[in-house]
């Protein structure tokens, strides 16, 4: 042993009539690493010289106190007191364990650590395994024995495996800090706005009720000309540029035959008599031209 | 773990801001002895925009640094992400509609005459940015009031080759008197089939 | 104009979009008559995923559909993008919550009953405000409990698509070796059934 670690044991620990609270102190004592090399015992407890400590268990004493919170109840503490003994879970030691518990109840009461009402109530459950392990045990109803640390196990066992489970969550890619959804800006954000569905029925509908309308409200029926010849009208005007003149032949597409070029022709007579549209000829037999009408 | 090729840093680290980022922010993502000098930043930058070249998303400096964005090329289908769920037309624009479509070409004028009501002008402006209607001329009165008539958008949107496919009044009148006579509902068959 | 690659039609939408999206989400971006077949999207983002292999971004189902991401190989530099360290979790939330994942709907009674300690309300409620967790239904017994279960916001976060790709829990043993040691003549079925 080192003149540090010496100097590290409280020197009170090992001359004055040793405490239980200072055994447990010094038997947290990290600075001492190689107790098994040590002459002499670094803590008394219970009368007995105390030469070993667990190897895990090397804190820095400033961290004692945030080492007994980081426990999350007595399930936890007690898991701990197991594994560092690498004791097996199906086969604990009541008697040991307890004693270690009570100790760190007991460090955990000194150090004024907010002690929550979880521990006390473990320590009492311990305390009755321990005392109905000691006595002969009365068969149960079906006549079996049943183990009494077999309740604690389970719980232990369970509480296990979603402290496992939670570091395995904790351990799973997680967004923000393993990967990073991304984003990009749309060039031109525009937010499309979807057009409303029209049915062609609707759209008749719509049409025979204007006019039944009209029917009522107007005295004359206006005569209608057949549709193509409206939609021709439309075409033909759509053709011409304003303020420049059409050559009159380019309204007709021989590909249409006579149907076409008849109908054509009626659009233009009927543009010519809602003035929509003047028809040139600078001279007989010269070409005639079209232009929209009122335009220069 | 190999160092992954800065272009494709650069890459990622666009992509997690989601805006733009300076060079000089992007240089602060390595340590200071294994950043790469400033002109790498820049040549990565150029083989990413490279790369984008034909796929729609393209690497652009604005004035707050450089980002990824998305192209306009590929608005008609992201667009779509922030769409708003289509209303219904309104009475009065189909009827606007099909007087267009029976009467054209035909004045705003015109069309109020026959409906007995104003035609509102956001009536004419959806169906002119759908496209439905265009201006075709100016009636020679006064006022040069426009004249509307429908386009091939609108033959196309209802299926039809040429407006004379649509029913003629009279046969909407038929129609109505069969309606009434056999007590029909909507007379939709019939009324498809003309279509 | 040509229409893009499929492919780079749905590349474009998961960057716009900016977090998941469903493949009826993608489909939705197109006209139903212009609409590919739903298998093509699936290639597509396959397709996506081998190109993106080696560039430390990646695509992945999670439970509200496939994003686009930067995996871990960039963390050590895209992580500097923010100046705050990402949020570390307490024992006691991770193992609450990991009883909640495993265990759902399960009380606060019950998970206190597990971990052997109360569970401070702060947790619960951190819990849903990041909408992790949420209330399912009342337990029917005395003061009616709430019920908790995990969100889908849960698996997008953790990068899973659904909760049977969580982690298997740890098999719990039962006592028979204790039992054949110790000579008990132990139930073990006692022991087992809580599993």
């Amino acid at each position: 042993m080192s003149e540090a670690q010496r100097q590290a044991v409280p020197p009170d620990a090992a001359t004055d009539p040793p405490t239980e609270r200072q055994a447990d102190v010094a038997h947290m004592n990290p600075n001492v690493e190689h107790p098994q090399q040590a002459e002499m015992p670094f803590a008394i407890v219970q009368g007995a010289p105390v030469t070993q400590i667990p190897q895990d268990l090397y804190i820095p004493p400033d961290a004692l106190e945030v080492f007994l919170e980081a426990f999350e109840g007595p399930l936890d503490l007690l898991l701990y007191l197991i594994k560092r003994q690498n004791l097996d879970i199906l086969d604990i030691p009541i008697a040991d364990i307890t004693r270690q518990y009570m100790h760190y109840i007991e460090l955990m009461k000194d150090l004024r650590l907010e002690l929550a009402g979880e521990y006390l109530l473990m320590a009492a459950v311990l305390a009755e395994i321990k005392s109905r392990m000691l006595l002969p045990r009365p068969p149960s109803e079906d006549g079996e024995e049943e183990d009494p640390r077999a309740e604690l196990v389970r719980r232990l066992q369970e509480y296990e495996r979603f402290k496992k489970a939670a570091v395995d969550i904790d351990d799973l890619p997680r967004v923000g800090r393993d990967l990073y959804p991304v984003g990009t800006e749309l060039a031109e954000r525009k937010v499309l706005k979807l057009q409303p569905q029209v049915d062609l029925q609707e759209l008749i509908l719509a049409f025979r009720d204007v006019m039944a309308r009209a029917d009522m409200f107007s005295s004359h029926q206006v005569e209608r000309e057949p549709l193509s010849v409206r939609e021709r009208m439309s075409q033909v005007l759509s053709r011409l540029t304003p303020g420049s003149f059409t050559p009159f032949v380019t309204l007709f597409d021989p590909e249409e035959g006579r149907q076409g070029a008849v109908v054509t022709f009626l659009a233009v007579l009927e543009l010519l008599k809602e003035t929509l549209i003047d028809l040139v000829q600078n001279e007989p037999f010269a070409p005639i031209h079209v232009k929209a009408a009122g335009q220069g | 773990m190999r160092t992954p090729a800065l272009k494709y840093i650069v890459e990622a680290a666009l992509l997690a801001a989601g805006g733009p980022l300076k060079v000089e922010q992007l240089m602060e993502l390595f340590d200071e002895g294994e950043r790469p000098p400033k002109q790498d930043f820049f040549k990565a930058l150029h083989d990413l925009a490279d790369d984008y070249a034909g796929r729609g998303i393209e690497i652009k400096e604005v004035a707050s640094g450089w980002r990824i964005q998305v192209g306009e090329v590929m608005a008609p289908w992201v667009g779509r992400l922030w769409e708003e769920k289509p209303s219904r037309y309104s009475r009065a624009l189909l009827e606007t509609l099909a007087l267009i479509a029976y009467r054209q070409p035909i004045t705003r004028g015109e069309i109020e005459d026959v409906r007995g009501v104003t035609v509102s002008s956001s009536i004419i402006k959806t169906m002119l940015e759908r496209d439905w209607v265009r201006v075709v001329g100016h009636r020679d009165v006064p006022g040069r009031p426009a004249m509307y008539a429908t386009t091939r958008q609108f033959l196309d949107y209802f299926n039809l080759k040429a407006l004379d496919e649509l029913p003629s009044l009279a046969e909407l009148r038929d129609l109505d008197a069969l309606t009434a006579q056999l007590d029909f509902g909507l007379p939709a068959a019939e009324v498809e089939e003309e279509s």
